[in-house]
């Protein structure tokens, strides 16, 4: 994929059609600048200004996240430029009252993937070709079949070591957090307005960057995540200290599949597995 | 700082120095290779776990001195209801810093400035006094490098107790700043030489100048309330990744953890880009945006710093474009701005 | 047709009327009486048999027209029993008499236009051609199964050839609206309409589509059952509507959604009997004289199917020897229920003396388990069924029910006398065991009430508290909860009632304090918390500016209906809910001082 | 035909007119042999192919052979007319075929043996219109019959077809073309005699958009052939009339109902839909202009009643062919409850004559009350039978002597039904009557749709009656009582009568059935259905009473009520009977008179038929 | 005495801290039935009483475990039970699924129980705490969460 595709032209008339027809405020996208090693997000407000659109495989942010953000929903209805792993995680923002549907035009990309090397996630993603969107781009990419023992493999790996060296792992994984709280901001998911690592009355999470704190807040984060996660690998990728911060995601997302059988953000229509129950779920290890 | 004096170096005066402080019981930081394949320091015992040839590390010297978290002090109410207070003990071990960057070096004194203005900071001053700099001039910068933009070198010398000049053929020509650099020296014994009267310091590596600080802080004066701040701050995610890896950048919180009967006070890292950073307990916050957070976080590096301490808060060490989550950029910002 | 007033003169009567009537219509609002034969008022008007013709003496072509189809206009002068008029509907009656001198009202009639007899060629067709049954087939019913075939006095009303028609769905309307009762579908009908069992006599008798659901209903009116109806089946029909001298049918009316805010439930969804087929060796549905004991309840009822007459489904005769088995379903862990049903044995006591005073000469059986007549003089009904011997009662299980030379053997044991029995009987009435209603376990998941593995709805505590649930504002009466017979539903019914009214007659509501508060603050409104609660208790709240404008949609906990789980708390990602009693510093705290 | 092509304009049309007239410059010969039903009958279009094969065999190509639509005078058929000498040939063969090409094509010689003798003066007559047949007839609706061939339309336009069309679509408003057929008098030839203006007018004046126009085809009175004829012979006269009526009405849409036993009727109808679409003369814009209009055919069963409009438009709508009660009429709610103008046939034929040539000149034709022409199917005991068409006001005797040729074997003249089966019959004394629409009714007949049945002295009135009752019980439609058991119950008088069976009573019998079923049936066909026995027992009283009180047949028809005898002295013994006598009840040897057997005779008239000398007598 | 003798004879006296989350209705009934039935049970188990095993938070869990519980136990009604209709159904899913997060964490899944005990198991609760204890004393103190504190990041 280079810059100046077709997707890139395509898109580029998508926004400027719907940017001076003013069906939507802004337009979310990705840019970048001459010399950037990876795209940067931008906002369009003015049909004239989609140059600055690009598509290709550097285009890693997941641009949902902008969607909880006050300053763009000020700015009235939003177009925004979804690959099909970020559509997931708009179908949870749906679910969970964050946007409301009419609010939103979403500008689909057929995607094949990011990344050269390509980014692991593209390797067993399931929705090259974005559905329900009001607005796609791009020729629609052949979609290869994932077989579920693809899916959570980075889980699997660590799951397959004995539980001490887990404990090590992870203990030395998680001492080198910095509490910089990128992956949480990162997240398009983490929308709260009150995180919980901020309540302090009583204090749930403790703050400082020691192990145990650390270890609480991802405990936190991945329990907050079940069900949730989309998989789109934002955490990981921003995170300064390179924490491999995806895995206990995907454990999650392995945990609420196999037990549940959930998978997250498919569908805007779902219930989350953590807001029902069935009678017949497993009781295997409760006395 | 008395006069600078220049050693010569030979090829084995890397293994001299680590085996020597190593035998000396002092503790040796220098550039090693991280599990995710990164250059940072780390305690090293070999001279071969020392990388010799990078850009720079991923985390700058702040850590260190200011660490992310910090014990002040430690608490246990006894059973009478006493309070016992224990402060905690700081490491008095000797450290040296076998290779940094000028940059990151010359942050030191950005942080020396906040941490001894009118009250001495005693676990960041104990930390300062252990350590000898050793620092490495750069003959390859980043492209993200913008130091002589923000008044540094290259190889600058500031703060350093060492500057270190290296040669392909891993000779090394040194410049010693300090006392604590001439003990680094003598401790290198054979490995070093003085150098020749005459020797002249190597030209300092072509850096582009970016933006001109002036402008921007005059820009900065007049522009607090301005559409700049909001429309470049749209894509900022509000994390704390450049200022947690900038050098200079050093605010924190103070958090008590207690259980039952017992606790310790903390210094952590805080961050403007925080949300809560400035939230107060009546739930009104004075930064209420994202736009306001990131005009406090250049305002304060550009424009209130300099003010106060007559430096700017900013060495160009390039981290924070580097590893912004969104791409955002620094210098276009500052480029921008100085375009106004 | 413009929309005015006309006015017209009919017998020298001057009357004021609505354009768009015909003169049949006007004059029957004058009570003038016009015989007709061919017009139905359900039915679009023919004009055919001409037997409603008048005179019409000025202000149109004069001469004789039908009134049943000619337009009432301005300025008409019209007599209707003119001397014309008299011999033009004698002359059509002696005509008609002659063709149809077996129609009853062709003959009644003739008789009162005073009509002698003719020397004309006689026929004998009970039908006078009037199409009102090929007419209401076609335009009212819609399906046209009948029509006119032939010309002229070959003329004649018949299916497609003549033959077996499956058009015809047997519905009846041209026998309706037969004059002479010419006409009966069943003669050409290949697929008549399936008879519609009368749900409240159990299936014994049939009703229409239209009719009351019971003798007892309230309101006492009747009501259409759509599936049913003709009208709803092919658009046709609507002789109801038309019939209906109150106006009171409308189609249009549905099922409606009605949603009410209220401060109580009370759940009485009653109960239904036991499926007894699934005990082949009783016969049930096998053999028609083996029949439940609803029934046979039915049966007996003087307002039943057959006005109290009790006889055998088979052959209609009366049943002079019968056998009532108890337990059917009840008492019984394999393939049945386990609890007692409690009804049986006082029903089955009552039903023996009905019995007896239908047929006198009759002997009745009863086989029972064990007789549980705890009650208030219940045990002593008992004991006069026993000493007045209405019946016998044997204390054993029954192994079979078999047909034999036209009587149902019953084998059974006695086991008071330890020995066998097979008792040849007329007819069997089985006491099938109470079970709740079917639907009534979604409805409790509605309305989050516990049921028990029978799905009998459970009670908030067997003794303190009987006819209230675990859900505040939701309480029980009759078998909704437990198998109970008439007495013990309706105290529990005015003790639901009651325990209603105390709640909702107060002004304020009283309640545990232990429920869940929304921070608003950091409410996200995910309304996660909503799919967790077990008791409706999450409301939306809009969040307005000062100028009105909507800012956000929060949740809020409705402290009536909140029973402080907390549920919703652990779910709150934001911390956003607290229960108080149990708030998470309270919790904390607890869990701190473990550390001690 | 010239290649279709849309007309644009009227002038358009008169240039097509001019072309085609000039086309036929050259072709001045043609031959034009009757095509019509009769003469087909009898062999004329073997005639029509064997011309066409003489003509190319003797390389005669600028000859024309047409095939033409009645001519009327359909006794003498086959008739073949040659132009332009309008040479009147009768009774051509086929063996006639290379003689005429041969003697009157090449050599313009008449061959006398084919000409019309005239039976009074026997002189031959060489043109049509000496044959006194039509010499007394004027012919509008039949103008063009036997002129043109029905199946090309520039026949008709040659013959200044459509110009009546062009002209009420580009001079005239619809006003103004109802206008003139008000003025012009023109009345319904469908027997009713409704002003034809004012039911326009009607039609017109009710509120909608959507409303029809319906040509009622739906000839269905036994022995009539007039408006078979015209949509034969001249289908688009029709066209033309009913597209000038829904110009004036404001119709879109027009229906032909023709009933299916008329198939040349529909073929040609047909032809001419078709090529009158092509040329624009159907369609959207007709000849430029803002008016649309189209026609459909619609074949009926051929059930007598649906020549009544309610249950016409029944059949069209594909229901049964039932009446309904009017009101509402037709005008107001007919063709699917829409406003619809029914004509019938020759109606429609006689509007673009008037439009072409003006009220004035129509209303010029007939008597006070009734205009321009009728077209009478003249048939029964007379020796031209045929199709004629006289001015309003022509008196009977006329048609029947003067047209007709007066009766065969010189009978005696007994009466002349009118107006179909439901007419009346008219006695010898009323002959000098002039016919028109109320004169035939105030004499107990009716104009109906123009048939004209002549009966001699050997035809009794009342099985005349019962004979016509017959035919209405069969097409009764049966939906009213009073007519479908009274008229069934007058039949079954009737029959008793002509049975011998008839009593004291049956007479007032039948006068109250009659009166009941006049006044009180649903539709016109009901209401008229007891004329043919109101009438014979208004003029022919003295007969029932015969049959009832003597049980005699004065007429020697009603078989019960007659005995066949042989005037020894007429009879010459020919032995024609006794050869015919199917029973051999006659008998007798030739030259000597014969007898008859009373116990062997049927009855069955034969001899009473045959016997050139009245010998055989019925008493 | 030696370090080594001192930490052998701690650990002989040594009492593991259990701490139980017990729902109101079911459990907290249970145990107490125990205790008016007079059925012992060892005092390691220091009780919370909660409204309903679905008012327990994970994070309740591992709070517990950062204060020093060698084990926890969550404790409610039987499924179908629930006084509040589906707090167990709830409390089940997540907790479960928690325990397995914990246990890919490295933490010993043993250390942590979900039981159900009815108001009416007096007997089953008083078991199930010897039980647990028993086995928590096996395990000894829980010091890879003890420890953690010492491994702080440099």
């Amino acid at each position: 994929m280079s810059a100046n595709g077709t997707i890139t032209q395509a898109l580029r008339e998508a926004a400027a059609q719907m940017l001076s027809d003013k069906k939507v405020g802004v337009v979310i996208g990705y840019g970048r600048d001459e010399g950037q090693e990876f795209s940067t997000p931008v906002f369009l407000r003015k049909a004239e200004e989609v140059e600055r659109l690009v598509f290709d495989d550097l285009c890693f942010g997941n641009l949902a996240v902008y969607l909880s953000r006050p300053a763009i929903r000020k700015m009235g209805k939003t177009g925004i430029v979804v690959k099909g792993c970020d559509l997931r995680a708009v179908n949870v923002l749906l679910r969970e009252n964050v946007i409301k549907r009419e609010d939103v035009l979403l500008i689909g990309v057929h995607c094949g993937g990011l990344g050269e090397p390509r980014l692991p996630k593209c390797l067993v993603c399931e929705v090259h070709s974005p559905t329900g969107c009001d607005v796609v781009v791009g020729e629609a990419i052949e979609q290869p079949e994932v077989k579920a023992e693809q899916r959570y493999t980075k889980a699997d790996e660590i799951e397959a070591k004995p539980v001490e060296q887990r404990w090590e792992f992870w203990q030395k994984q998680l001492s080198k957090c910095i509490r910089c709280y990128a992956c949480r901001q990162v997240c398009p998911l983490c929308y709260c307005k009150r995180c919980i690592i901020e309540k302090n009355t009583p204090q749930w999470v403790e703050t400082s960057p020691h192990v145990r704190g650390n270890l609480a807040w991802h405990v936190a984060r991945a329990l907050h995540l079940t069900g949730r996660c989309v998989g789109c690998g934002e955490c990981e990728r921003v995170c300064p200290m390179d924490i491999p911060l995806g895995a206990i995601n995907q454990k999650m997302a392995k945990v609420v599949d196999e037990r549940f059988g959930f998978r997250s953000g498919f569908s805007a229509e779902d219930e989350a597995p953590f807001t029902t129950f069935s009678t017949e779920d497993s009781e295997e290890g409760i006395l | 700082m008395g006069e600078q004096k220049l050693y010569q170096a030979s090829a084995n005066w890397l293994k001299s120095a680590v085996d020597a402080l190593c035998a000396a019981g002092v503790e040796v930081l220098a550039p090693t290779q991280t599990d995710s394949g990164k250059v940072d320091l780390a305690r090293v015992t070999s001279s071969e776990q020392v990388i010799g040839s990078y850009a720079n590390t991923a985390f700058p010297l702040k850590r260190l001195f200011l660490p992310m978290s910090e014990v002040l002090l430690k608490y246990e109410k006894g059973e009478n209801g006493d309070v016992d207070l224990e402060p905690e003990s700081a490491e008095a071990k000797e450290l040296v810093i076998l290779g940094c960057r000028p940059c990151d070096v010359a942050a030191l004194g950005m942080l020396d400035k906040v941490f001894q203005w009118d009250y001495s900071d005693v676990a960041y001053q104990q930390k300062r006094d252990r350590t000898t700099v050793v620092s490495l001039a750069c003959t390859e910068p980043s492209p993200e490098c913008f130091c002589t933009s923000v008044g540094g070198s290259p190889q600058g010398s500031e703060q350093s107790d060492v500057l270190v000049f290296g040669n392909a053929d891993n000779t090394a020509l040194m410049q010693v700043n300090t006392a604590k650099g001439e003990k680094f020296i003598e401790r290198l014994a054979d490995a070093v030489t003085p150098a020749p009267e005459g020797t002249k310091l190597p030209e300092p590596a072509e850096l582009e100048r970016k933006f001109n600080p002036q402008k921007v802080k005059g820009w900065l004066d007049d522009n607090f309330e301005s559409d700049f701040w909001v429309e470049n701050s749209l894509g900022c995610l509000g994390c704390g990744t450049c200022s947690y890896l900038c050098p200079t950048c050093h605010c924190f919180d103070i958090v008590d953890e207690a259980s039952w009967n017992r606790g310790q006070r903390r210094r952590n890292w805080d961050c403007c880009s925080f949300s809560q950073f400035t939230l107060h307990a009546s739930g009104h916050n004075p930064r209420p945006n994202q736009a306001a957070r990131y005009r406090q976080r250049l305002m304060h590096k550009f424009k209130y710093f300099p003010e106060r301490f007559g430096l700017l808060a900013c060495v160009g060490c390039g981290r924070c474009l580097k590893n912004c989550a969104v791409g955002q950029n620094l210098i276009a910002d500052l480029a921008d701005i100085e375009s106004r | 047709m413009t929309e005015k007033t006309i006015k017209l003169t009919i017998d020298n009567q001057e009357v004021q009327t609505e354009a768009g009537q015909t003169i049949l219509d006007v004059a029957k609002s004058l009570s003038i009486e016009i015989p007709t034969l061919c017009y139905h008022p359900a039915v679009p008007s023919a004009g055919a048999c001409r037997i409603c013709v008048v005179e019409i003496t000025a202000g149109a072509r004069g001469g004789l027209v039908p009134a049943c189809s000619y337009p009432a206009q301005d300025g008409l002068e019209i007599q209707t029993d003119s001397e014309r008029v008299r011999q033009s509907r004698k002359m059509t009656l002696q005509l008609l008499l002659a063709r149809s001198p077996g129609a009853k009202i062709i003959r009644e009639m003739a008789e009162q236009y005073g009509c002698e007899e003719l020397p004309l060629e006689r026929k004998d067709d009970d039908c006078i051609m009037c199409g009102l049954c090929v007419r209401v087939c076609q335009q009212i019913i819609g399906t046209a199964a009948v029509c006119f075939a032939g010309r002229g006095p070959d003329r004649e009303v018949s299916t497609p050839y003549k033959l077996l028609s499956d058009v015809c769905i047997g519905c009846g309307a041209c026998a309706f609206v037969c004059p002479t009762g010419a006409i009966d579908p069943a003669e050409f009908c290949s697929n008549p309409l399936e008879k519609i069992a009368n749900e409240f006599n159990c299936g014994i008798d049939n009703r229409t589509p239209v009719h009351i659901p019971f003798p007892q209903a309230v309101p006492n009116k009747p009501v259409l059952d759509r599936d049913n109806c003709i009208h709803f089946r092919t658009g046709g029909c609507g002789v109801c509507k038309e019939t209906c001298p109150a106006g009171a049918i409308d189609y249009e009316m549905e099922d409606q959604v009605v949603e009410e805010d209220v401060g109580a439930i009370i759940v009485a969804t009653g109960y239904k009997l036991f499926d007894t087929k699934v005990f082949e060796e009783y016969g049930y549905g096998k053999y028609p004289d083996v029949v439940s004991s609803l029934e046979f309840e039915r049966m007996v009822s003087a307002s039943g199917p057959t006005d109290g007459q009790l006889y055998r489904p088979s052959d209609g005769k009366e049943p002079k020897t019968i056998v009532f088995l108890q337990c059917i379903g009840s008492r019984r862990e394999k393939g049945g229920v386990p609890y007692c049903s409690k009804i049986c044995c006082m029903y089955t006591a009552k039903h023996t003396i009905l019995y007896k005073h239908k047929v006198h000469d009759g002997q009745a059986f009863v086989f029972y388990m064990d007789i549980r007549s705890a009650g208030k003089n219940y045990e002593e009904f008992v004991r006069r069924v026993l000493t007045e011997k209405m019946a016998t009662y044997l204390r054993g299980r029954v192994s079979k029910v078999f047909p034999r030379n036209g009587k149902l053997v019953v084998r059974g044991a006695d086991t008071l006398s330890g020995g066998q029995v097979e008792i040849s009987a007329d007819m069997v009435v089985l006491a099938p065991a109470m079970q709740p209603s079917p639907g009534v376990q979604e409805l409790a998941q509605k309305l989050r009430v516990g049921y028990d593995q029978h799905g009998f709805l459970l009670e908030a505590h067997p003794k303190l508290r009987p006819v209230e649930t675990n859900t505040a504002g939701i309480f029980l009466a009759g078998a909704c909860h437990s198998p109970q017979d008439i007495p013990d539903c309706v105290a529990q019914a005015s003790a639901a009632a009651s325990k209603a009214l105390g709640l909702v007659s107060h002004k304020q509501l009283t309640r545990e304090p232990t429920i869940g508060v929304v921070n608003e603050l950091s409410c996200n409104g995910c309304f996660e918390c909503e799919n967790v609660c077990a008791y409706k208790a999450i409301e939306h709240k809009e969040l307005r500016d000062r100028a009105g404008n909507l800012t956000a949609i929060l949740a809020h906990i409705n402290e009536g209906l909140c029973q402080g789980c907390g549920a919703c708390a652990v779910t709150c990602r934001s911390k956003s809910i607290e229960v108080q009693g149990y708030r998470d510093d309270q919790m904390f705290a607890e869990i701190n001082a473990i550390g001690r | 035909m010239t290649v279709a092509t849309r007309l644009a304009n009227a002038g358009d049309l008169a240039s097509l007119r001019r072309k085609i007239l000039a086309d036929r410059e050259s072709t001045k010969i043609a031959i034009s042999v009757c095509a019509g039903t009769g003469c087909r009958a009898q062999g004329s279009m073997e005639l029509f192919e064997e011309f066409q094969r003489e003509l190319q065999n003797q390389d005669l190509t600028d000859v024309e052979v047409r095939a033409t639509g009645c001519h009327g005078f359909c006794e003498q058929g086959p008739l073949v007319v040659i132009f332009p000498r309008k040479i009147f040939y009768r009774g051509v063969k086929v063996k006639d075929v290379c003689r005429v090409v041969e003697k009157t094509i090449r050599n313009d010689e008449v061959i006398d043996s084919l000409l019309f003798k005239d039976p009074a003066t026997k002189k031959k007559c060489l043109l049509e219109n000496e044959v006194p047949f039509y010499a007394k007839q004027q012919r509008i609706v039949f103008r063009n019959n036997g002129k043109i061939d029905p199946t090309e339309i520039d026949d008709y336009i040659a013959a200044d077809g459509y110009a009546a069309l062009a002209k009420a679509l580009t001079e005239m408003s619809a006003e103004q073309v109802i206008g003139e057929v008000s003025q012009a008098g023109l009345r319904g030839r469908g027997g009713g005699g409704f002003p034809t203006g004012r039911k326009w007018d009607i039609c017109r004046s009710q509120p909608g958009d959507e409303k029809y126009v319906i040509c009622n085809g739906d000839e269905g009175d036994p022995g009539a052939f007039m408006d078979r004829s015209i949509m034969e012979g001249d289908p688009n006269s029709v066209l033309e009339g009913m597209t000038i009526g829904a110009y004036a009405i404001g119709a879109s849409k027009g229906y032909v109902y023709v009933r299916a036993e008329y198939p040349l009727a529909v073929t040609n109808l047909l032809i001419a839909l078709e090529q009158s679409r092509s040329l624009g003369l159907l369609g959207e814009n007709i000849l430029g202009s803002d008016f649309s209009f189209d026609v459909e055919i619609v074949r009926g069963a051929g059930a007598f009643v649906c020549g009544e409009e309610t249950a016409l438009i029944a059949s069209v709508q594909g229901d049964i062919g039932s009446p309904q009660q009017r009101p509402p009429y037709p005008a107001q709610a007919g063709l699917w409850g829409k406003p619809t103008n029914i004509n019938n046939v020759e109606t429609w034929a006689n509007v673009p004559v008037i439009i072409d040539k003006g009220s004035k000149w129509f209303a010029g034709m007939g008597t006070e009350h009734s205009k321009g022409t009728k077209v009478f199917s003249l048939v029964g005991k007379v020796l031209n039978t045929g199709l004629v068409e006289v001015p309003m006001g022509t008196t009977l005797r006329e048609i029947v002597y003067d047209i007709g040729g007066g009766i065969p074997k010189k009978r005696k003249f007994k009466a002349v039904q009118t107006g179909g089966p439901s007419g009346g019959c008219i006695p010898e004394s009323l002959l000098d009557l002039p016919v028109d629409f109320e004169k035939l009714t105030e004499a107990g007949g009716m104009m109906g749709s123009g048939g004209l049945i002549v009966m001699d002295e050997r035809t009794c009135m009342v099985d005349v009656a019962k004979y016509f009752l017959a035919f209405l019980v069969d097409e009764s439609c049966g939906k009213c009582s009073p007519c479908r058991e009274g008229v069934m119950q007058m039949h079954s008088v009737l029959c008793r009568i002509v049975e011998g069976r008839g009593r004291e009573g049956d007479i007032e019998l039948l006068e109250q059935l009659a009166a009941y079923v006049k006044e009180s049936s649903l539709c016109q066909l009901g209401g008229t259905s007891p004329n043919p026995v109101l009438s014979t027992l208004r003029h022919f009283r003295n007969e029932y009473e015969a049959h009832i009180k003597d049980k005699k047949c004065p007429a020697g028809v009603c078989k019960a009520l007659v005995q066949f005898e042989v005037d020894a002295e007429l009879c010459k013994g020919c032995g024609l009977c006794l050869r015919d006598c199917p029973t051999e009840a006659v008998i007798g040897e030739k030259k000597q008179p014969h007898k008859i057997d009373s116990e062997l005779c049927i009855k069955c008239g034969l001899c009473y038929e045959d016997c050139p000398f009245d010998a055989v007598v019925a008493k | 005495m030696s370090k080594e003798q001192q930490n052998k004879s701690e650990k002989s006296q040594w009492q593991p801290r259990i701490v139980a989350f017990l729902c109101n209705w079911c459990s907290y009934a249970g145990a107490d039935l125990a205790g008016m039935s007079r059925r012992g049970y060892p005092a390691a188990i220091k009780v919370i009483r909660v409204p309903c095993s679905g008012k327990v938070d994970p994070m309740f869990v591992l709070k517990s475990f950062e204060r020093g519980a060698d084990m926890v136990l969550v404790s409610g009604c039987h499924p179908g039970d629930c006084h509040y209709a589906s707090g167990n159904y709830h409390a089940r899913r997540k907790l479960l699924a928690f325990r397995e997060l914990l246990d890919f964490l490295g933490i010993d899944q043993r250390r942590f129980k979900i039981s159900w005990v009815s108001a009416a198991e007096g007997a089953k609760w008083s078991s199930l705490v010897k039980e647990i204890t028993a086995e928590a004393q096996a395990l000894g103190p829980f010091e890879t969460f003890a420890t953690m504190l010492q491994g702080e990041p440099s």
